[in-house]
């Protein structure tokens, strides 16, 4: 079992990694296919055990199309929000029109790749940055006025709780 | 006038046997075999010394050249009557001085015996290898290296006035020959392109009289070994030395080394036709002049023997001086000869003194009142050193101190007559005391007890040979005046 | 000092700004440096070495020699802060250890750690608590990272890049991973032994093919001669041996950035760093 | 459309100008590395550009995304010194 | 010598090997010292004394063809590649350094094992590196392939020397400081003789120097040069490093750094006024040479002075370095033949002499444990053998025949009389006088004071009476360093004296045709 | 074409290059040394030095800012100029 | 066709960096401050660097293409590492002990 | 010449003496260590700012053969150098900017070692301890 999970690994990573790597050459004479076998063979096997994202390729390509899917709505709310932040800046009173807060909220994302999707997705978004973030969900946001804190964690929280649920 | 040249090995031989008496000396393990080796080299450098008297009486020079190191100058010996005569008077010397030294050393108990000897050794390989050389490079070669090797002698005994007479020994000497005599050289190098001795000298259509006499006058005071004033004073500082040391300094090796490389330089480099033409040798003559004087004066007022024999030194090195810068024939034999005289003389006078301090431990001669009587031997020998050393007849000093007074009678400059004359009744001024405290004071005024006696035999043969010495060269001066004499007609061209 | 130093600045840059006006303009096509050597190799390189990128091929062919002493520097540079710096301590007098079960934090004196125990883990004396966000992103990253560099190493011929470049930025990615989780982990996967010794086997690829090549032909470098070796022609060999050293220079570059950084962000301790 | 690269380059690298302003003047070295961080964004963008401007973009990709990685890197090395190091001013005077 | 005739493909690498030797060995040096820590040193002894066999055959090659060996990097000819180029010269110094450097190394085993314990691989590695380096320096043709091998053998002499005492950090920080400086300038100049011709192989720009003789472009070049050269080797007003860089450094690394550096860098002064800016150019066009000549007499003047005021040997003798360099560049700017050879012979004549002296405080340094001048005493009687080979280097220093430091101010003296700049001469000989003062110091301290034995001060405490008859009875009692380091430097102090008896034989056969008939 | 850009940019590294060593602190002189080096990197790019512009990217911006912020974790950030 | 949609969208790109930066400026204090600059790493990039994706794309063959993927795949670094440099940024300003600008009531 | 074109002309020079100076100024008149290290590295780059200067030809394109990558030595003809920027300084610069990061490198190291001796990097504090040591 745990030699198959290796190997399920290894063989994600470097097919991951050769499509990388093909994108990157361009080339596809034997020399640089042959090198790029080569190198992504030893990228894997030096730094395989560090891209565990799952052993489960079922879950794994439910991820996958969960982020698809996920990443386009994220654009969108990161136009709306830099929209939203436009007023702010270009404010002749900006002292007034900001109200920056810390405020602390608690999602029910256990995964670990959830909870980095969640909080990237909040820094992501002009209005909010992650300050902190913890395995257990807590996390503590800088907002920089009351509408993007009361925000938090809202719709994104949904989604990206939904995608990771287990 | 062709000089024969003979090609021979027997130069370097003669200035290296010492040297390789070292090792010899350093790693014997008693003192008997360490003086044994000393006494085989001075041997054998006496033999390779004498062995090449034949040749050069027969008019001949000896050639050996060991390195090239400059275009057209070498490392290079050659041996020719002026360099024999100095060479046969060091190396006969060195035996009897080591003689000497035995005894002396070994009376007084001294330390480190070992490093005495040793560098004896180097400062007598230098000494002959000054008289040897052929060029002006490998004179200056030896002569630092003399300079040197009697550093640690001087400062023999370590204490705190061998350091400040070591310090100034080497600030005159070093300073002397760095300073002065080695930009000379550098000069003459260059504008003469060669540093050969040639009997003519080599400056000559090379220089106007300001550089001739510059030079002359940065050879005379860098070779400040030779103890004209005002370049005198490391000598009587380095009284200090044991009295083997001493004598080896003022009669032997280091301030003949000075006069014969000033005569060397004199003749060899500059050239008597270059001295006469610009009138230097005038200038030269009374500057030793002056030194005479001043030296025989103020020889006058010192209480401790070794000074006052110092003193007497740097007066007497001036005649040689003086009677080569008079150019004249009588004057320049009478200035080589007195090499060899004063040399005889003053040796024997040291062992005296260095007898007197071994025997009773006594250096001044205010207390020595009496000692005539105590010490015969000595004191007789003593007598006759200072008779040599003043110009007397039964002694070889009044040899050569006739020749100068015919030289200055011979080049017409009579004032330098008036001065020899002077100086000698000075030398007999000098002396007197001594002889009168030793002999002819009253009984009460003796100041030694009965159980004072003749210092050690290997201090009193020594004495006693070089005192005898000195007669028998007033009744057989041939060796030496032969040489003499063989040197100047190569220096005039007669 | 700082009047003496600002005249002088101003001297030396006046003189300098003055001089300037002899100069060629700038981008001058006729200047002297355009016209005399530089043609050569823009004009040649295709048919000595078959290698596109001017660059690449000066850098290792041409000028290989020059490029060899590169490398050399950069070892040096590696031997020099393990020389100065690395303090050889065997006896720490106190370490750090995080009880994982409860998340204490113990402290132990001495020689009194416990060795071989799974629930202890080892910690920084001045340590932060782990960041999910900074390590999950850096070790998603340093597979690109690696990935790209390699790249750039295999391209060097083709595109700007080669062994120097590729070779820092993979030393850059394990410099990555030692920043965002801890230094005694990256040295644990890439010890100071294993960097030294990459280094000298890296300078050793190139000076050694160059070696190589004196032994086979006649000069040192001279990639041509390895072409029966490489079962290629003369071009296409120096094409490759100029790939070989490439290699051996990213080698040596990586294992030196990551060598100097152990030595420098732990002070020479080789325990906990930046 | 080479004009329009040419001048939203000449633009981009004026704005560079703003972060530049932000990462000399401070106030706090934080704010520092913010400039550095968006300097670093803009530099990114404005290499490509620069590599249209010669016609060859894919000569110049690479080097774009080395230098965000690399921007990355430093940034992130500067913010660990204060996780490791408490005090913003305490150890300056 | 058949030896030398047939076309060995060993015989005709040997200038790539020469440099790659050391590299090699230092590689497999540091590759090896992880795994074992006594396995470096003989391998870095082996290669040291292989590439002394190679530089030794080199220059009897040089000397029997009697022109310049010119190896192609690569391949590659001349302007296009990189290419060594051997000629009288530059196999001399090669000679020095390897010498020097293979010298050191074995004197120093036992320092190397004590100072540097676990990073004795580290430590011959970057010896070997520094070697390399300079060897490189001194074979390469191409103007900016001696900047990298500069950089090598200056970082890898500010790790070695950075080792030292606990102030030698601040003082090698100083030293980089100046050292980048000086390399930065260099590559500066190399850039404007870059703008101005095109090129970067010496013999290819002094092919179209004549053309451009009087462009302001190579005035600069020159001089940015020159200032980056002085800077490194450490003329007088820019000499600030050096002093506490030396003496602050440990006495192994000293001993290959002191006598190598400054003196590469004259060479490699040299080798740029006369292969690549052509005599013509330095020593006509521009007539620097009163310039410089002042400079160097200023330097000389300055370092004697220095000296004179230290209390500690070793930084007395960087004072002495600092003069000397002084000696070196103003010999070589008199412009004429005596005085260029003078500078030539003196870069030989001064870096053995220097490695004497470094080796004799390496071995003061291994007795007493401290560095004044005081700690010297009654060294005379304590080590006599290590004290003669001293007195023979103190003494090539001062200029006493027949050491080899009498032949070279010889030159020297002759040069600046030729060239009438008496006050260089002037201030020749006020600093053999200095020198005089300086060494002369140190014998008296070691000759009259008594010794102090600083290993046991307390078991000598109780007993006074006999330290204070320590003298007497010194005969019995003779401590002389352990043999592996006397010999080496009794070695080198005969040398002195050979060196300078040969002197004649060096500078007709090596040196006159080292310099370019141009010059007369 | 490329003028205007090279103008810009050379001015923006004149202004880091100044404020490199006149800030008073040290971390902040190391970080803008490393934007000094972004700046320059740039610089070669629009010289069309593409391999220059890699390395610096790789070495200035990347290793040596780290190396700078290495050592100052060692030491201090405290400067008085 | 393709030309135009690219150059709005360059064009919209250097308006976002434009209100970044001076956000950057106007903005009180630090942690604000990091908000707008949010704006350039994520508007600003995305936009200009599609811009110039699809600029390159105007011209197809595979070369081509695959640097435009080269260009999505700066966009995605830039967006996993922007908001990581971020928060270790913010990160440090807390433990720093930087207290962030309050409206004063 | 008028203005522009001198400034266009020449402008790279007068920088790189500018970044050559400060560079000289802060490792002259600076008191900290690390400051100076700073003003080591600004002073190289200006020197490699200069030789990348030299190399660039108006007119020119990257130093990288176009369409060099699909023949793989065939030999083209066309080639002119006046096409291509000059790229001999490139690479020198390559080999300045690696020495640079090395001595950048070892100077950290020395400054660390400083600092572990004398808890400072103000040059005249390290100074007045020296004294104060003796």
């Amino acid at each position: 079992m745990k030699t198959r999970q290796r190997m399920i690994t290894f063989c994600f990573t470097f097919s991951f990694l050769f499509l990388f790597w093909v994108v990157f050459s361009g080339k596809f004479d034997l020399f640089h296919i042959s090198l790029g076998v080569i190198s992504c063979l030893l990228v894997s096997w030096i730094t395989s055990d560090l891209l565990i994202v799952t052993h489960d390729v079922a879950k794994f390509s439910r991820l996958f199309i969960g982020f698809t899917l996920y990443i386009p709505w994220l654009l969108w709310q990161i136009v709306l929000s830099t929209i939203h932040m436009f007023p702010i800046i270009f404010s002749p009173d900006i002292h007034n029109k900001i109200n920056p807060k810390i405020i602390k909220i608690k999602s029910r994302i256990r995964d670990h790749v959830g909870i980095v999707t969640f909080a990237n997705s909040i820094t992501l978004t002009p209005g909010t940055i992650t300050v902190v973030a913890n395995m257990y969900g807590d996390m503590v946001v800088h907002a920089i006025d009351d509408e993007c804190a009361e925000a938090l964690p809202g719709d994104m929280g949904e989604k990206v709780a939904k995608l990771f649920a287990e | 006038m062709s000089i024969e040249t003979v090609l021979s090995i027997k130069p370097v031989l003669a200035v290296l046997v010492s040297l390789l008496a070292i090792p010899g000396i350093i790693s014997s393990r008693s003192q008997n075999i360490r003086e044994a080796w000393t006494f085989a080299a001075a041997g054998i450098k006496l033999l390779l010394v004498v062995s090449m008297l034949p040749i050069i009486l027969d008019g001949k020079t000896i050639n050996y050249t060991l390195v090239q190191v400059f275009p057209d100058v070498g490392i290079s010996f050659r041996v020719d009557a002026l360099g024999m005569l100095f060479a046969l008077v060091a190396s006969s010397l060195w035996i009897v001085t080591s003689l000497y030294s035995v005894g002396y050393m070994r009376s007084l108990d001294e330390h480190s015996q070992t490093r005495y000897f040793a560098f004896f050794a180097v400062a007598i390989s230098a000494t002959i290898g000054v008289a040897f050389s052929a060029n002006l490079l490998t004179l200056y070669l030896f002569y630092e290296i003399l300079s040197l090797a009697t550093y640690p002698l001087v400062t023999h005994h370590q204490d705190k006035e061998a350091r400040s007479s070591g310090r100034k020994y080497l600030l005159y000497i070093l300073g002397g020959s760095v300073g002065l005599a080695l930009p000379a050289m550098m000069i003459t190098y260059h504008f003469t392109g060669t540093l050969d001795f040639a009997p003519h000298g080599v400056m000559a259509g090379h220089v106007n009289s300001g550089l001739a006499l510059l030079l002359s006058m940065m050879f005379l005071f860098g070779f400040a070994k030779v103890g004209i004033m005002p370049m005198h004073s490391w000598l009587p500082a380095a009284m200090v030395a044991p009295t083997p040391v001493s004598a080896l300094l003022h009669a032997v090796a280091v301030v003949k080394v000075g006069a014969f490389s000033v005569v060397r330089v004199m003749t060899g480099i500059i050239g008597t036709g270059v001295l006469a033409d610009f009138n230097i040798n005038g200038i030269i003559c009374a500057i030793a002049s002056i030194t005479i004087v001043v030296a025989s004066l103020i020889a006058l007022s010192q209480d401790e023997l070794k000074r006052r024999l110092a003193f007497s030194t740097i007066g007497q090195l001036s005649y040689i001086i003086l009677g080569v810068a008079l150019l004249s024939k009588s004057g320049m034999t009478g200035g080589i000869l007195h090499i060899a005289m004063h040399a005889f003389g003053k040796i024997t006078l040291f062992f005296c003194a260095g007898a007197i301090f071994c025997a009773t431990g006594i250096k001044y001669i205010s207390k020595m009142k009496g000692i005539g009587r105590r010490m015969p031997i000595t004191m007789t020998a003593f007598l006759i050193g200072s008779l040599s050393v003043i110009g007397f007849p039964p002694c070889g000093g009044f040899i050569s101190k006739w020749h100068l007074v015919l030289g200055t009678i011979e080049s017409g400059r009579l004032i330098f007559l008036v001065v020899l004359l002077l100086s000698s009744f000075l030398n007999a001024a000098y002396f007197f005391p001594v002889f009168y405290n030793a002999f002819f004071c009253s009984a009460d005024e003796v100041l030694f007890e009965d159980r004072v006696e003749e210092a050690p035999l290997w201090c009193v043969v020594p004495l006693v040979i070089t005192a005898s010495l000195s007669i028998l060269l007033f009744f057989y001066p041939q060796p030496f005046l032969n040489l003499a004499s063989l040197a100047v007609q190569t220096i005039m061209g007669i | 000092m700082k009047i003496l130093g600002t005249i002088t600045i101003l001297l030396c840059g006046g003189l300098l700004i003055f001089f300037t006006s002899d100069f060629p303009d700038f981008g001058d096509p006729k200047s002297p440096a355009s016209i005399h050597l530089s043609p050569y190799f823009i004009e040649h390189t295709l048919e000595d070495t078959a290698v596109p990128n001017i660059v690449t091929s000066v850098l290792a062919d041409y000028r290989s020699y020059d490029t060899m002493f590169e490398t050399t520097v950069i070892l040096t540079a590696g031997l020099a802060c393990f020389l100065l710096l690395r303090i050889p301590t065997k006896e720490v007098t106190r370490r750090y250890y995080l009880h994982e079960p409860t998340g204490v934090t113990l402290r132990f004196d001495g020689d009194r750690y416990p060795k071989g125990s799974n629930v202890f883990k080892r910690i920084d004396s001045n340590w932060v608590p782990y960041d999910i966000i900074i390590n999950f992103t850096c070790r998603l990253l340093i597979h690109f990272i690696q990935i790209f560099a390699l790249y750039v190493v295999a391209h060097g011929h083709y595109s700007p890049g080669g062994g120097f470049q590729g070779g820092v930025v993979i030393g850059a990615s394990i410099i990555l991973f030692a920043i965002s989780s801890n230094l005694r982990a990256s040295i644990k996967r890439l010890g100071e032994k294993a960097a030294a010794i990459f280094t000298a086997t890296g300078v050793f690829i190139y000076a050694g093919t160059g070696a190589l090549c004196m032994v086979i032909g006649e000069h040192f470098l001279n990639y041509s001669f390895l072409a029966p070796l490489l079962g290629t022609d003369r071009i296409m060999a120096r094409s490759h041996g100029i790939f070989i050293v490439e290699i051996g220079v990213a080698v040596a570059v990586m294992a030196v950035m990551i060598w100097i950084y152990y030595n420098l962000s732990s002070a020479g301790k080789q325990d906990e760093g930046l | 459309m080479d004009n329009l690269i040419f001048y939203s380059a000449i633009v981009l690298s004026m704005l560079m100008a703003i972060p530049l302003y932000r990462a000399v003047v401070g106030p706090t070295v934080l704010d520092r590395f913010m400039g550095v961080n968006s300097i670093g964004t803009e530099t990114t963008v404005l290499l490509i550009m620069i590599g249209f401007m010669y016609k060859r973009v894919d000569m110049f990709i690479d080097i774009a995304l080395a230098y965000a990685l690399l921007n990355f890197i430093a940034v992130l090395a500067a913010s660990r010194y204060f996780h490791k190091r408490k005090g913003l001013t305490e150890e300056m005077e | 010598m058949t030896f030398f005739d047939g076309d060995s493909s060993l015989i005709s690498n040997l200038p790539a090997i020469v440099v790659t030797l050391p590299l090699f060995a230092s590689l497999i040096a540091g590759f090896l010292g992880w795994k074992n820590r006594k396995a470096p040193y003989p391998i870095a002894a082996v290669a040291l004394f292989l590439t002394f066999i190679s530089s030794v055959v080199l220059m009897i090659q040089v000397m029997s063809t009697g022109v310049a060996i010119e190896y192609r990097m690569a391949g590659w000819a001349a302007p296009v590649g990189i290419v060594y180029v051997i000629d009288h010269l530059s196999a001399l110094v090669i000679l020095l350094i390897t010498s020097i450097a293979f010298v050191n190394f074995i004197a120093n085993k036992s320092n190397i094992d004590t100072v540097f314990r676990n990073k004795a691989g580290a430590f011959n590695s970057l010896y070997l590196l520094f070697t390399a380096g300079l060897l490189g320096m001194t074979a390469t043709g191409d103007a900016f392939n001696l900047y990298v091998l500069m950089e090598i053998a200056s970082l890898s002499g500010y790790a070695l020397i950075g080792l030292g005492s606990n102030r030698a950090p601040l003082s090698t920080l100083n030293y980089l400081f100046l050292g980048t400086i000086g390399a930065t300038f260099y590559l500066l100049g190399v850039g404007y003789i870059y703008i101005a011709t095109g090129s970067l192989n010496m013999a290819d720009i002094a092919s179209i120097m004549p053309k451009i003789l009087d462009s302001s472009m190579i005035l600069f070049a020159f001089i940015i040069c020159m200032v980056g050269l002085l800077i490194k080797m450490a003329i007088f007003p820019l000499h600030g490093w050096l002093p506490n860089a030396y003496s602050e450094s440990a006495n192994v690394a000293a001993g290959l750094i002191a006598p190598l550096t400054t003196k590469v860098t004259i060479y490699i002064m040299i080798r740029i006024c006369l292969t690549l800016f052509t005599p013509q150019y330095t020593f006509d066009y521009l007539n620097t040479s009163d310039l410089m000549v002042w400079l160097a007499i200023g330097t000389i003047i300055f370092g004697s002075l220095s000296a004179l005021a230290q209390k500690d040997y070793k930084r007395m003798l960087t004072y002495i370095i600092i003069a000397e360099v002084g000696y070196m560049v103003g010999g070589f700017f008199l412009g004429n033949r005596i005085g260029v050879s003078g500078a030539i012979l003196h870069i030989v004549n001064d870096a053995a002499m220097t490695l004497a002296l470094f080796m004799a405080a390496g071995i003061f340094m291994w007795k007493t444990g401290e560095e004044s001048q005081e700690s010297l005493k009654g060294m005379f009687a304590k080590m006599p053998f290590t004290m003669a080979g001293f007195t023979v280097a103190a003494l090539s220093v001062v200029g006493v025949p027949p050491t080899c430091g009498f032949f070279s101010k010889w030159y020297l003296i002759s040069g600046g009389i030729a060239a009438g700049q008496y006050f260089f001469v002037a201030a020749l000989i006020f600093s053999s006088l200095v020198n005089a003062i300086l060494f002369f110091r140190i014998f008296e301290i070691a000759h009259f004071e008594p010794f102090k034995d600083h290993h046991h001060h307390s078991s000598n405490h109780s007993n006074k009476g006999e330290e204070a008859s320590a003298h007497d009875t010194h005969e019995q009692t003779i401590k002389e360093a352990p043999l592996g380091m006397l010999i080496p430097f009794m070695a080198v102090s005969i040398l002195l004296v050979v060196l300078g008896l040969y002197s004649g034989q060096i500078v007709n056969n090596i040196i006159n045709f080292a310099i370019p008939s141009s010059i007369l | 074409m490329i003028l205007p850009i090279d103008l810009i940019v050379l001015l923006l590294v004149i202004i880091s290059a100044f404020a490199a060593i006149t800030v008073k602190d040290l971390l902040s002189a190391s970080l803008m040394l490393g934007a000094y080096s972004f700046l320059l990197c740039l610089l070669w790019t629009v010289m069309g030095a593409v391999d220059v512009a890699f390395t610096e990217a790789t070495v200035g911006a990347g290793v040596s800012t780290v190396f700078c912020v290495a050592a100052i974790f060692h030491t201090t950030r405290r400067t008085k100029d | 066709m393709i030309i135009y949609i690219a150059g709005v969208l360059i064009i919209a790109g250097l308006f976002f960096f434009l209100v970044g930066s001076i956000g950057m400026i106007r903005l009180p204090d630090f942690y604000s401050r990091l908000h707008s600059a949010g704006i350039i790493d994520t508007m600003g990039l995305l936009l200009s660097m599609s811009g110039l994706a699809l600029l390159i794309l105007n011209e197809f063959n595979l070369g081509n293409f695959l640097s435009a993927i080269k260009i999505i795949l700066i966009i995605v670094f830039i967006f996993l590492t922007s908001p990581t440099a971020t928060h270790a940024i913010v990160d440090a300003g807390i433990r720093a002990g930087l207290k962030p600008w309050e409206k004063k009531q | 010449m008028d203005i522009v074109s001198l400034i266009a002309a020449k402008a790279n020079y007068w920088t790189y003496v500018i970044l050559l100076m400060v560079g000289l100024y802060a490792m002259v008149a600076k008191n900290n260590l690390v400051k100076k290290i700073v003003g080591m590295v600004i002073f190289q780059t200006a020197v490699i700012l200069f030789y990348v200067s030299i190399g660039y030809k108006k007119g020119g394109t990257l130093p990288i053969i176009m369409h060099g990558h699909d023949h793989g030595h065939g030999v083209d003809s066309f080639i002119k150098a006046a096409d291509y920027i000059n790229p001999l300084p490139h690479v020198l610069m390559l080999t300045a900017i690696v020495v640079g990061v090395a001595t950048l490198g070892v100077a950290l190291a020395l400054a660390i070692k400083v600092y572990q001796e004398y808890g400072t990097l103000e040059e005249d504090e390290i100074r007045k301890q020296i004294e104060l040591k003796g």
